[in-house]
This record gives C-alpha cells, structure tokens and sequence, in this order.
C-alpha cells in the first residue's frame, strides 16, 4: 500500500469543496481524478503534495504520516499543469534543483539528471531555457525534474492540457511508457476521460465534493456507479431516458417513452420498482439497415472518418445518440431506424444508482 | 500551515518595517508630539495642546500655501497624465528613433531640481528669458511668468511637467505594451475609429495605470518644494508657496519647531487622505490572494 | 490599410508635435550644455553668448581641479549604491513577503506601508536629524544611507511585481525541498530582475539627486555629496558669475545617472509592465 | 590629520570653493573675489602659524540650516561665518560664545569697529562676533546713460536730495534715454523691498523695533515710504518683473540707470567697466543709498566671525584669538571684494581709498545701521518685511494691507518666542 | 461564389509563410484550414480580414475586392481564439460595439443583440462583464459579436482550442447548429482534426506555406493526396511502411518489410515503378482471433472504452497501429496476430502522392 487518504475534509472559506473524502493507493499504481472542473481534483492533488492543508484528515505515505511534513520533505514530486519550470534557469539546472537544495552531491546530481535526460530523450536540451524549447519539450523537463527526485509519489496535474491534439496523443504515450520505467504510484489529474481511460490502473471520479466511483477505467465505463459517471465518462456521452420496468423474466425489461421495448441483461433483484433511466452507449444504438424497433430523427451527423455519431431525436423527443460506420449516408433531417443492444443497456435508479448487467 | 510558518512571512517584511518604522514612522510621531508643544529648535519649550493647530488655522500665509499647493497640483496632474500619456501612445513602437525619443523625454528626470528650476528661469524670466525674447519677437509683451500672482503657479505647474513628465510617461508605456493585440484586431474588425478605439479599448484598458500615475503624482505635488522655493521664493506675495515651502520655512527660518510639526502633520493627513481615497477607489486594497500565472 | 492596427500610426500633425516637444524638452538641456562650455567671464549679463564660440573646458577643468570633487563623487556613488542596494533588498524581501505569504496582520502591514507614500519627507527631516543625532550617525556613510532606505514606493511596486509571477513556480519549488529562503533567492528573485532595474534606477536617482538630508546630515566636506559639495562651490548665491560652471556641475552630475538611465532602459519599460499595471 | 601635533581649527565659511585656482596660494594680494581672497587669507594663516591648522569646511550659503543642524548634533565648528542679522537668533538660545576673551587675547578693543559693525555684533552688551565687514544697498549707475539724460554734474551723477527730486530725474532720464531710471529686482528676492523700507523708515527716524517683540511698519512714515515705490511702478520708472541674475545682467548690458543692489556687486561691475567694449566700459560709478527724506541712514548687514560654544582646549583658544588678530589686520584685503571694512582703520588706510569708488562708498560704513542686536529671527523677518512690501511696491496688495499683514506676521513670530 | 483568393504570397521578414495560395469558397460553404502550428493558417485567415497585408494577390468576396478596404469595411467577422472580448465592457455592450461604430440605430442595436443572445441562450448574460463568465459562455459572447453583424463571411481562429474536453464536444455541437442558422460562409482555423471532420463541408489542409489538398471530410480521410495528409488526418494516425510492388493484377500487391503480402484494391495504371509506402488506417488493422498473415509485438494498449488501440512493432521493426474491440485482453510485451483489410490501404509514391483504390 502506497498512499492512504483518510477522511480529507476541506473548505475554502464557506464553501466545502471535499468532503470526508478517502482513499487507498497500491504501490506503482497509476491512478487517474477524473471529474468536471471545480469538482476538487486540484485541491486534492495539492493536499497530498502539501501545498494546501487540509481541514481534517490524514495523509499517508508508505507506511508514513506525511500531511505534518513540508511540501519538500513528503517524497512526492509533482508535474505542474503549466509545468512551472524556473524560466532563468537551463533545464540542467531546472533538474537540479531540487536535488541540489536536497543536498545531493554534485556527482550524483549530474548522473541522475543525465540518465533521467536519457529516457526522456532530451540530453540534447540540457543546456537550453524552457522559453527555447516547445511545448512539448517543456513537458519532458517538466517530468524529468519530477523523475530526478525518485520520488515514491507523482502528482501529475493535468499534464496534458497545455498541449495540441496530435502532440496531447504523441505524449500520451509517453506517460504510459515512462509509467513503465519509474517505480513509483502515479496520480493524474485530467478533466479529459480519454486521458484517463488511456493510462491510468484506476481512475477516481469526483464530483461535487465526493467520490463518485473509483474502479478500472473499462469498469468505470462499462458499469459507471451512478448517472453522472455515466454521462460524464464517454465520448459521445452515454444516452440517459426515462424508462418504466415492465413486470416480466429475472432480468429487467424496460419500455421507453416512445414506446421502444428493450430487454436489457440486468438483473431484477436489487432494482428500484419501477421509474428507471436506461442508459446507452452510441455504439450500442446502431443505425439498422432495415425496419426496426425504434427510430430517431437525425439533428446532427459527425463524420470522424472510422465511424460516424448520429445525433437524433426519439419520437418523444428524447435525444439520443447513435453510431454508424465512417462513410454513412444518413442526412441530417431523416428519419432513421435503429437498433438497440438491449443486453449492454445500463439502469439508473431515482437517485442515480447504476444497475448493469453480471459481471463477466 | 503551521504557527512558525504563518510568522516566517513575518520575518521578510520585518527588516523594512524595522526601519520604516524607525526612520519615518517614529519621526513622524514625534513630530506629532512636537506639534503640541510651543518650541523652538533650540530650548524647552512648552505644552500648548492644540495651540499651534489653532493657530494654523487661523493663519492666512498657511491657508494661503495650502490653496496654493492644491492649485499647483490641479494644474499639474492632469496636464501631465495627458501629456504622458500621448508621449506613450506615439512612441509606443520598436525602433532606435522611438527609444531614442523616448530618451529625450526622459532626459529631464535625472536633472536635480536645483538644475531644473536654474534652466527654466531662465526660459521663463521676461525680460532675458526665452519665452520672453520669442514673445517679443512675436511683437508681444512677455508675460511676467514670476512677478505675476496669477501667472506665477502656471509657470511653476510648466516647470514641473518638464521635469516629471518622464517616469509616467515609462508607467503608460508599459501599460500599453499589456494590451492584448487581439483587442484592437477586434475592435478594427468592429470598425472603431481611432478615436473610438482609444477611448473605448486602450483608455479602459490602461485605468489601472491611469490611477497609478494619477495617484502617485497627486501625492508628489501635493507635496511640492523645490521648484517653489528656488524659483520663486514662494512669491510674489506668498502666491506661490506651497505648503511644504510654509513648513520649511517654519522650521529652517523662523525655528517654529512646533508650529512647522503641526503644518507638517496637517500635510501628511491631507495627502494620506487624498492618496488613500484614490487608492481606496480603484479596489487595489486586494493584497495577495491566490497569485496565479499572468 | 492593414495590419497594425493598434500602434495607431502618427499622423503628419503628430508627428510635427511630438518633433516640437522633443525639441522643447531637449532644447533647454542642450542650452545647458553649451552654457557649460563657456566661461564664466563671458557669461555675465549675456546669457545669450553660449550660442557663440569660443568654448571652452574650464569649467569641467575647474570641476576637476578641485581636489574634494573627487571625494564628492565618491561619495555619492557610495550612498547612491549603498542605497539602491538596500532599498532593493528591503522592498524586494518585503514584496516578497506581502506577494506571497500568510502573516498575521498582513494586509494592515501593507496599508501601514502605503501611509509612507503620503509622508513629505520635508515634515520628518528634523525629527529624523534629533534621532541620528542620537545615534551619532550624522557625517557617516550610514547617516547618509538610512533614510533612502525608507521607500514604501519600492515595496507597493516590488509586491504588485511579484504577485504577477505565476504561483505554480513557488510551489514547485516548495516539492522541490527549497525553503521559503531559497524560494525567494533562487526562484523568484531572479525573475524580478528588471523591476530590480527599475527600482534600481529610480532609487539611485532620488539618492543621487537628494539635496536636503545630505545637506543636514553631512556637514563636514569629506562626507558631502555630489549635490551638496557642488552647492557649496557656489561662489556666488545669486548663481549669476559662475554659470558656465553652474551648468557644468550640472552637466557632470546628471552623466552619470543618464547612463544609467540608458542601460536599464528596456528592462524599465518592461518592469513596469509586469508591475504597476495589473 | 588630528595627529601631526598641531593645534586644529575647524573653520566653517560659505564664499565657495576655489581650491582649484587658489588651492595653494598665500599671496594674498593676488587673489581676487570673495572666495579666492578667503582661501589665500587661510593659506596665509596656516603658513605664518605652523602650529596651528585650520580644518576649512566650504558649505552652500548661507549655510544655516547646516550649523543648525551641527548645534543639534553637539558637533559644531570652532569658527563660522555669520551675518549680523543672524546672530540674535543663536546668541540669544545660548549657543554662541561672547568672544569678548578673544577679542582681548588678540588684542582688539571693540572700539576699533566701525559703528555700524560693532552695533550689529553686540547683544545685551556682550559681544558675540568679530565683525569683518559691512555690506547693504548700494546705487550702481550708468554714468553714460545718465550722461544721456542730462544728469552728470562734475563728471559725477546727480543723484536726487529727494523723493520729488527722485521722481522728477527718474522720468527726466527715462524721457531722454528711453530705458528704465531703475532696475530692480522684485523676483524671488524680498531683500531688495526689505531693504528699501527699512532704510527709508529708518532716515526718518522710524522706530522699527520699539521691543523685541515688536515690529512697527504700518505708521504714516511706513505708508509713505510704501506710497513713494509704489508711486515708482505704477510710473513704470523702475522695471517690474526681474529676479536678481535677470537685474544683473540688465545693468551690464545697459538696460537701465541704476541698479540698487549690494556691495558685494562691485567687483563684478568694476570689472566690467574697465573692459573696453563692455556697455559699461568707463561708465561706472556708485554711491550708497542717497538720502530722499529725514537722516541720512542706510539699514545695513554684515558678515561676522562667531565661535559656537563647545568644549576646546587652551591652545585652540589662543589659536582662535590668534584668528581673529590676523584677520582684523587683513580687514583691507577683504576690502577689495567691495565690501566695506569691519575696523575704522582700515577706512582711512591709502590703500582703501585708492580702491576704485571706495571713497564713494565708505560712508556707508558709518551710516549704516542694523536692526537692533535684541531683534531676534532678523532673517525671517527680513523675508516677511520683504514680501508684504514687495506686493505693496507692485500694487499687488493696498498699502494698509500689505504694511498690517507684514507687522501682524512679524508681530505672531516673535510673540511666539519664548 | 462567396470568398476567392488568388494567388496570395505573405513572408515575414526573410521567412516566408504563405506561397502562392489560391482558394475559392462556395456561398455559405463552412470550411476548415487544418495544419499543424505554425503552416500559416492564421496568418491566411488574418489577411482575408485584413488585418494582416499580404505581400501579393487579391482577396474577392462576393464580388467585390476587399483586400484595399480596412477591416472594418469588409463585411466578414472573426472570433478570436483567446475571444479578445473588451474586459470592462458588458457582453450587450460587447456586441453592440461594432453596430455603434457602424452608426447603425439604437432601437436595431438592441434589436439583433437581443436576437443573438436569443439564437445562443446568452440572454441572461448580458449585462455581465466578460471576467464574470465561464470558457464557454466567453466563446458564445464572442461568436454573438461576430453574428450581430451579420457578416458575409464568418472567420473562426481555433475557436475551441481554449475549452475543456467536455465543454469542446459541446460546443462542437452547437457550431455546427450554429451553421445552419447563419446565412454566410465560415472559415475555421484549427489544428484539431477530429473538429474539422465534424464540422466542415470541406478542409484545406495547409503544411509547409502550401495548401496540402482541400476536399469533403470523408475524401481527405479516405483519399489522403500525400503522405503528410495521410499522417495528419486521422486519430491515431495512419501507420505508413515502405512495400514492394509485386509484379501481377491490374490492381497493386505489395510486399512488406517482414515479407507480409497484402493485396490491394489500388490500380495499378499510374502507380510509380517499385518503392512505395503503404498506408493502413488502425481501423482496418485487427488482432485477429487466430493464426493470420503477420504478427506484431504490442508496445502499448489504449483502451477507449468502445474499442481499444493497439500500438505494436512488426517483426523488420516497423510500428504498426491495429484496433481491438473495448475489452480486449491483449497485454503488452504478447505477439498477437494482424489481420490487414487490404481492400482499404492506400499506397504512396517516392514522392509522397497518394494512390487509392478507385472511388465509389
Ligand atoms: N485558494 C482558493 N480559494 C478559494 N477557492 C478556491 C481556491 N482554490 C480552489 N478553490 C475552489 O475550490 C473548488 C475546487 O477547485 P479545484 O482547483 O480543486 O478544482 P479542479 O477539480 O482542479 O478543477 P479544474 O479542473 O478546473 O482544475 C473550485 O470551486 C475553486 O473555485
Ligand atoms: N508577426 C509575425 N512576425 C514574424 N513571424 C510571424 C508573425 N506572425 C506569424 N509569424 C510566423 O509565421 C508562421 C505562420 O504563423 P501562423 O500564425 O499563421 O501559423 P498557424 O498555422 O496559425 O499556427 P498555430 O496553429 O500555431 O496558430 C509561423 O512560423 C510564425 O512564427
Ligand atoms: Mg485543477
Ligand atoms: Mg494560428
């Protein structure tokens, strides 16, 4: 066990932003916060990294009470989301840094920043200023000065960000691979669920200052805890309509306000009575090539080259949201038919509980 | 953060305070003292109370030095917020010519005022001075700028905006170099005119300058001695000593300690007051908060 | 039409002003100049003679002849250093200290602070003298310093400088173990380096220039100052016979500031504009 | 330094600082000006007494705020320059020494001054000051434009026996030269009004200070006074809008007919009427005030020696009374700056009166008056005087007003005084 | 015919930017410059509205040569990628800055803010200032500017690069609703290319100060002109192998590096003689279920939830991108089989153009 956060509670002034919130780290776990902006990712991060006190609660770290320890002395390092290097100083000097102040000797500090230089393949930089370098480049030091600590804890807040797509994707890929490389658990802080689904062990969503649910990213999507970490996680989000539980068979079958009848794999014990949601992915909602169960009228038909999101209305005006492949022909207007895979359906209780299908 | 680290903060003002405290505050207070009592530099002297406010009050030459002074600074501020304010937006450019330029409206400032009010006697003296001889070249009767109780503050007013008109003329420089491009693109787009683009886009944009500079001079003039002193002796007829001159001459001239302690402590509330509403106005009393980039 | 559309271009007319002012503002130091290259002799009751050769280097030769200039000059540089150099440390550690961290009764510090900008300096002197008398300061270099290092000026600017560097840069340097100390010694100190120039030369200006203090608190020639020693060379108070050296004083005290003034001048336009402005 | 086994003196002086041209000079005959003939003086002295060094501090005139503040600080010199007038104000707080032990070490008797000069240094009967010169107004003319206007008798100017007289030569000249009778320097100086209103007060018998509390200006004698200068603006017979550099340099150029001003002028226009093509080349004379009214008086000032009080030791002492010894037998040499010597003697000295126009002048040095020694802040007051009467002159102010205000202000000043 | 551009040439100094650009935009066409940073799409877009001056060539809109007018008087709008909105005006007064300056009446002022507060529920917004708004409500403020002025022609520079993953797919969503209610002609600038897929009718795809290709979304995906377009388009981008031309068919076979064999549907009149690249989009790369023509070593799964993205290297080294559904149980170091659709390849000459198989 790594990390361990007990009962964090904090409020800037009158306004709480966590809340009683706790959680428990494995060692080299790549843990992502996922949530909506001002929904704490940040100040949790910062907690943990010492740059915010708590309220209430503790932190630990590897067996150590560290939320009494400064910033500098907590073994953690953090990567910024502006990266915050010292703009006077060369990238060397950038790495150094915190060695240097934790008096490594200089020997030492040379090899450790020319190996972490070398695996994050800027030794060529090493003299340079981050104002000559890209934003790209920038990053890598920025995580090179975290890497050259050894620290048993990285802070990532939201790394990401700053960059431009095609370079957000090469560096992606980066974080995986370096994650590979360093002994040590990871949080990253993201806003961007791709991010998350892409590296992280597990990810923590948060949301009006709680945990809404902490699990494995393909858990997270295929049995999200509640109707926000429905919504919130997928992209085109998941399709949210009111249904009503038809009395039949031990898995729930539902009908929706358009009449569609859908017969999911949820189980029924365990299920509220009878007001429901039915939540569906897009790639579940398919436009069929003949008459079918249900049809949609088409607002709106993103083409993103291998597959195509088709944004349409139900007949009681619920819009939903459906995939086609890449060189689709509906139009924007049609009338569409489409079929429902009622066995990857998902139910949402009143307030919220998500109800899904056996674990596989 | 814990106890020791809320005092540490402490400690890196501390040094300044300690000395501010020591060399202005402390002179300040016993001033303040002084002020209730009748003495003189040399000697005992004695406690009077409010005596020498009374007095104050009922004096003309000080009621006289502070409409003076007040005058002067109307008749600088605004002119020299103006003035400076052109000088930047005309120079505000890259190029040697505009650096250069920008040199020589910066020139007057490292003069000393002794200097200072030295060259402009002689600009501005009737007979010998050049705004005389242009005058008479004209065909026209110089203007007594030094004799005259009307034209004498003016006179004062042009010196001090050549000196000083330098340092704003830096502060709305780089006011306008932290106006987005993108606001006057957008405003070209919204087909402003150059007009409309200055006062709806960069004037707006630079109010937090404009109040500093305003801010910062009102303070200075309001405590104007030098120019008054030297090249007028505070006349004629006491119409141009300002209220710093009054107080200078109190305590170097006529040795009235507490007399002059209590003009200057009048000053001091005067000023605090005008620069602290100003300040007060513009909302900078946020200090600190959660700095983030910029 | 095109692409600048925000430095709006000077029209003809503006550009026949800003050639008048420039000429207005440089015209009277130019005069100055060239007073200051004639002798006193050929001076008197005819100002108008600077506008005729022959020049000369007297006065300068005068300037330098005698032997306390020297000294004088020293000795400001010596104040105007020893002054810019506290007044950057005292503002820089006090701005830092109200830029950045949490003390009790911070924000009534800072007013307390702003207070001094509306003392005249005029209305403490004396005081001020009584309690450098009391300490034996007067006709020493620390008597001569002191006092410049009271600038609540530099501590408004130095705070509203630093409070503009981005907050991130401290915290990292916190992860990276570096105390509050070497955050401000390392980290945000550097990055003030042109609002330093800045304050720099407006500190050394004021302490160069000041006339008053060094007037009362160095009454023995070899601690004047520049501007006090050059006063006392005045042979004459009507300062009538010695212009030309009058103006070469002048012209031999303002060099070295306007020196200064032209080295710093790119990093002031830019200080200011990380200051003062936000 | 301190420790070459000589007795310092730490000497205080305004004058300026002529080291360059006169650093090391002793020939005294051969300096010229105010500071040149000082620092050859001390030069002088330093060489006839090889134990004795004199420490020489130049300060910037007139240097009051500096002694003040070394008083302050208990770290005064041993000798300072003064004027008369300022005298009071020390003595009277204690911080001067009488020097009446010195005057006697060095063998001077008080009589040897002249009236003017020994009525400036005594207070209560002590004597505070070696007096060294004596200076006030002096009429500077322009013998060739009064010699245009018909007002040279005897190769000598005609100067007015009064008010009316004044007047009537003032527009005389002005008709026939065309330029101003007067050129008078109202700018930024309250000495120049100052002066005229006590002298002219004083002719008639005027008691300025009847206590030293006291002013009285606002009399029949002050409002006429007052009436008589204004009466030369409002004629325009005099020019209105000059500071002091500005009247220089106007009687240089032979822009007017006379120019009121101090002694200490005298070198300075000599100079220039002994350089041929100069305007006012051979052209040159000078006189005291002339008398318009009453006494022939002039209120007058001086430059003195005092000794603030401090601890010395004996042989700083006697090197002060030797100070004042070799300075009262050089009293001619500073003579020849134009301003009018300290000692009797020296007025009849043949080297004096062969001075250019020192036969002229001299008689200031026995109608000259100060205000009385028990005056106290005579500076201040000159400044005030100066003021009011300066806007009374101009019409800026009534008369009553001006006169009511200057003696109000004078009146609160030293009522304040304990 | 709404916007033509003819020839335009635009250098900095020495460097030059744009060279010899042509471009012609139908009425109401929305197209998208797309290309990586610094190819000079700003700078395109800021000559058409004059704020830039282009060093030669001609600027028609409607008709009318506009690049001799000041910006004002053009008749197009721009919105601003950082907004660029003026901080201490309100949002009403904001847009109504250009209408005043315009002189147009008071009475209509108010009228079309209304309207366009209206159009993007802005409404009660209002009398707010800029600082009091979130990103998105900024960027509507922004695009209501532009609207009121009922322009010709709509300029958009990055228009959602400022906003979070979230609130861009919304905002995506409402340009394009947007769209349909304006009646002029939009540019929009972007490096985004899943943006420009979504929205535009058709892309321009600028690289090294020349336009790369314009054409329909689904061309540019499926019928890359070269190289650089193939890369660029595409998330994750299409993996490119050099191949060898095998001698028979009247459409291209080509052979790999590690000696894989793909039959192609490229004819293969017009082909070049021998070396080519072969290009195949991940989509048409799968892991198959057994044993197939090639295999690769898998350097790093990304899991998208819907479908996972397999990074793998060939055996001759080579890297390679190939898809798997959402739950994939592929890991990292395995060799896992390739099945290639080489029906969808695309081959790419010595030169970088581009060759498809024959259009539907
Ligand atoms: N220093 C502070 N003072 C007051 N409120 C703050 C402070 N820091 C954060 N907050 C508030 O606390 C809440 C949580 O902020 P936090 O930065 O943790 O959010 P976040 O999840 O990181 O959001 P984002 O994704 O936008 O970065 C927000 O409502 C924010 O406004
Ligand atoms: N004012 C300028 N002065 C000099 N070079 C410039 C200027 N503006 C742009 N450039 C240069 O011109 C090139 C094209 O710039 P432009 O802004 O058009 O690129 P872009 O395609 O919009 O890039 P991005 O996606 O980063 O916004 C860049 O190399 C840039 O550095
Ligand atoms: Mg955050
Ligand atoms: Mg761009």
């Amino acid at each position: 066990m790594s990390l361990e956060l007990k009962n964090i509670r904090k409020a800037f002034g009158a306004t709480p932003v966590l809340d009683e919130v706790s959680l428990t780290l494995q060692s080299r776990e790549f843990i992502a916060f996922l949530g909506p902006s001002g929904s704490g990712k940040s100040t949790l991060l910062r907690i943990i990294a010492g740059l915010e006190t708590a309220d209430a609660g503790e932190v630990w770290l590897e067996g150590r009470r560290i939320d009494t320890l400064p910033p500098g002395e907590r073994g953690v390092a953090m990567v910024f989301q502006q990266y915050a290097l010292y703009p006077h100083m060369s990238v060397r000097e950038n790495m150094a840094f915190g060695l240097r102040n934790a008096r490594v000797p200089r020997a030492e500090i040379d090899t450790l920043v020319d190996d972490a230089a070398r695996v994050l393949e800027i030794e060529q930089l090493l003299e340079r200023k981050p104002d000559q370098l890209s934003g790209g480049q920038r990053q890598r030091v920025a995580i090179g000065r975290a890497i050259v600590k050894r620290p048993k804890l990285f802070l990532l807040d939201e790394p990401l960000s700053n960059l431009d797509a095609a370079l957000r994707l090469r560096t992606r890929v980066e974080l995986a691979q370096l994650r590979q490389r360093v002994e040590a658990a990871m949080i990253m802080v993201t806003h961007d669920q791709a991010e998350a689904m892409t590296l992280a062990d597990r990810i923590v969503v948060f949301n009006d200052r709680r945990i809404q649910q902490v699990a494995t990213p393909v858990e997270i999507y295929s049995r999200p805890a509640n109707t926000f970490v429905a919504r919130f996680v997928g992209s085109p989000a998941m399709s949210l309509a009111p249904a009503i539980i038809l009395d039949d068979g031990p898995v729930a079958k539902v009908k929706l306000g358009d009449g569609t009848v859908v017969q999911t794999a949820v189980p029924r014990d365990g299920l509220p009575a009878d007001d429901v949601e039915i939540g569906l992915r897009p790639e579940h909602v398919r436009v069929a090539k003949s008459e079918s169960a249900t049809t949609a009228e088409v607002l709106l038909v993103e083409r993103l080259g291998e597959r195509s999101i088709i944004y349409g209305k139900l007949k009681d005006g619920r819009s939903i949201t459906a995939e086609d492949s890449g060189m689709t022909g509906v139009r924007v207007g049609e009338l569409v038919p489409l079929t429902i895979d009622g066995e990857r359906a998902h139910l949402f209780g009143p307030d919220g509980t998500g109800y899904h299908r056996r674990a596989e | 953060m814990t106890q020791s680290r809320r005092w540490e903060g402490l400690l890196f003002v501390a040094p300044f305070l300690f000395v501010y405290s020591a060399i202005l505050i402390f002179p300040l207070l016993r001033g303040l003292w002084l002020s209730l009592f009748r003495i003189e530099l040399f000697g005992p002297g004695h406690f009077i109370g409010f005596g020498n406010y009374e007095r104050l009050f009922g004096d003309p030459i000080f009621q006289q030095s502070l409409i003076n002074t007040f005058l002067v600074t109307l008749m600088i501020v605004p002119p020299l917020t103006v003035i400076a304010l052109a000088l930047a937006l005309a120079l505000n450019r890259a190029g040697r010519t505009a650096a250069f330029i920008r040199g020589i409206f910066f020139s007057s400032a490292v003069l000393s005022v002794t200097i200072v009010t030295l060259i402009w006697r002689f600009v501005l003296a009737p007979d010998a001075g050049l705004l005389g001889e242009i005058w008479k070249s004209l065909g026209w009767e110089p203007l007594p700028f030094l004799s005259d109780v009307h034209l004498v503050l003016p006179a004062l007013a042009i010196t001090t905006i050549w000196w000083s008109v330098g340092f704003p003329m830096l502060l709305f420089l780089a006011g306008l170099q932290q106006i987005p491009q993108d606001m006057y693109e957008a405003a070209a787009l919204d087909r402003a005119s150059r007009w409309t683009t200055f006062s709806r886009i960069t004037l707006p944009s630079l109010k937090r300058t404009l109040i500093l500079v305003v801010m910062l001079q009102t303070a200075a003039q309001l405590q104007m001695f030098g120019q008054s002193q030297l090249l007028t002796a505070g006349g004629p007829s006491g119409a141009s000593r300002t209220a710093v001159l009054f107080l200078f001459e109190s305590a170097f001239g006529r040795w009235e300690l507490g007399y002059a302690s209590a003009a200057a402590e009048v000053l001091f509330l005067i000023i605090l007051a005008v620069t602290l509403t100003q300040y007060w106005a513009t909302g900078q009393m946020r200090v600190g908060g959660r700095g983030r980039a910029g | 039409m095109a692409a600048q559309v925000d430095r709006a271009r000077l029209t003809r007319a503006g550009y026949v002003a800003l050639t008048i002012g420039a000429i207005l503002m440089v015209s009277p130091l130019l005069w100055a100049l060239l007073l200051s290259l004639k002798s006193n002799a050929s001076l008197v009751g005819n100002s108008g003679a600077a506008f005729h050769p022959p020049y000369t280097l007297e006065n300068y030769a005068a300037i330098f002849g005698n032997s306390s200039t020297m000294r004088w000059l020293l000795n400001s540089i010596i104040v105007s250093l020893c002054t810019t150099a506290g007044v950057l440390i005292l503002a820089s550690l006090a701005g830092y200290g109200f830029a950045r961290l949490e003390f009790p009764f911070r924000r009534t510090l800072f007013v307390f602070v702003l207070v001094g900008l509306a003392i005249p300096s005029q209305a403490v002197i004396l005081p001020q003298h009584q309690l450098f008398a009391w300490l034996h300061l007067h006709n020493s270099y620390p008597g001569l310093v002191l006092p410049g290092l009271v600038a609540p000026f530099g501590v408004f600017f130095m705070t509203t400088y630093m409070r503009a560097i981005p907050k991130e840069l401290d915290e990292a340097a916190m992860l990276d173990g570096a105390s509050r100390w070497k955050i401000f010694r390392s980290v945000i100190l550097p990055l003030t380096i042109p609002a330093q120039s800045t304050l720099a030369v407006f500190t050394f200006l004021g302490s160069w220039n000041d006339y008053w203090w060094p007037l009362i608190s160095a009454t023995r020639s070899n601690m004047y100052t520049l501007t006090v020693g050059l006063a006392a060379s005045q042979m004459n108070y009507a300062q009538t016979s010695g212009l030309g050296f009058l103006m070469a004083q002048a012209v031999f005290a303002s060099v070295p500031i306007f020196i200064v003034y032209i080295v710093f001048q790119k990093q002031i336009v830019r200080a200011m504009a990380g200051a003062a402005v936000r | 330094s301190p420790n070459d086994g000589k007795t310092h003196i730490y000497l205080q002086r305004f004058f300026g600082e002529c080291g360059a041209e006169y650093g090391g000079a002793t020939d005294v005959a051969k300096a010229e000006g105010e500071c040149g003939i000082m620092t050859a003086l001390i030069n002088r002295f330093n060489a006839e007494n090889p134990d004795v060094h004199i420490d020489v501090n130049v300060i910037a005139w007139p240097g009051y705020p500096q002694l003040t503040a070394q008083i302050a600080a208990r770290d005064p010199p041993d000798l300072v320059t003064m004027h008369s007038g300022v005298i009071s104000d020390y003595a009277s707080d204690g911080l001067l020494e009488p020097v009446e032990p010195f005057l006697k070490e060095a063998h001077i008797s008080p009589s040897d001054f002249t009236d003017a000069t020994r009525l400036a240094v005594t207070i209560d009967n002590r004597i505070y000051a070696l007096p060294w010169d004596t200076h006030g107004g002096l009429f500077h003319i322009n013998t060739a434009l009064f010699a245009k206007a018909g007002l040279m008798r005897g190769g000598k100017p005609v100067l007015p026996n009064s008010a009316e007289e004044l007047l009537k030569q003032a527009r005389q000249f002005q008709e026939r030269t065309g330029k101003p009778y007067l050129i008078q320097s109202n700018v930024a100086d309250p000495a120049y009004a100052a002066r005229n209103q006590f002298t002219y007060m004083m002719a008639e018998g005027a008691v300025l200070f009847p206590d030293a509390k006291h002013v009285r200006l606002a009399t029949p004698i002050g409002h006429s006074v007052a009436t008589f200068f204004k009466r030369i603006n409002d004629e325009r017979l005099g020019t209105q809008n000059m500071d002091t550099p500005a009247a220089i340099a106007a009687f240089i150029n032979g822009e007017g007919g006379i120019y009121p001003t101090g002694t200490w002028m005298l070198g300075t226009f000599e100079k220039e009427a002994t350089t041929p093509g100069r305007p006012l080349f051979n052209s040159y004379a000078v006189f005291p005030y002339p008398r318009l009214w009453g006494q022939r008086v002039e209120f007058v000032s001086g430059h003195t020696w005092i000794v603030p009080k401090r601890n010395r030791t004996q042989q700083q002492r006697t090197a002060i009374a030797r100070f004042f010894r070799f300075m009262a037998d050089h009293n001619y040499d500073w003579t020849r700056t134009g301003h009018l010597p300290a000692f009797k003697a020296v007025l009849d000295d043949p080297r004096f009166r062969s001075l250019p126009h020192r036969e002229d002048i001299s008689p200031l040095a026995q109608m000259g008056r100060p205000l009385p020694g028990y005056v106290r802040r005579q500076n201040a007051i000159e400044g005030i005087v100066g003021e009011e009467m300066a806007a009374a002159y101009t019409g800026q102010k009534p008369i009553d007003v001006a006169l009511r205000q200057a003696e109000n202000r004078v009146n609160t000043l030293l009522g304040e005084l304990d």
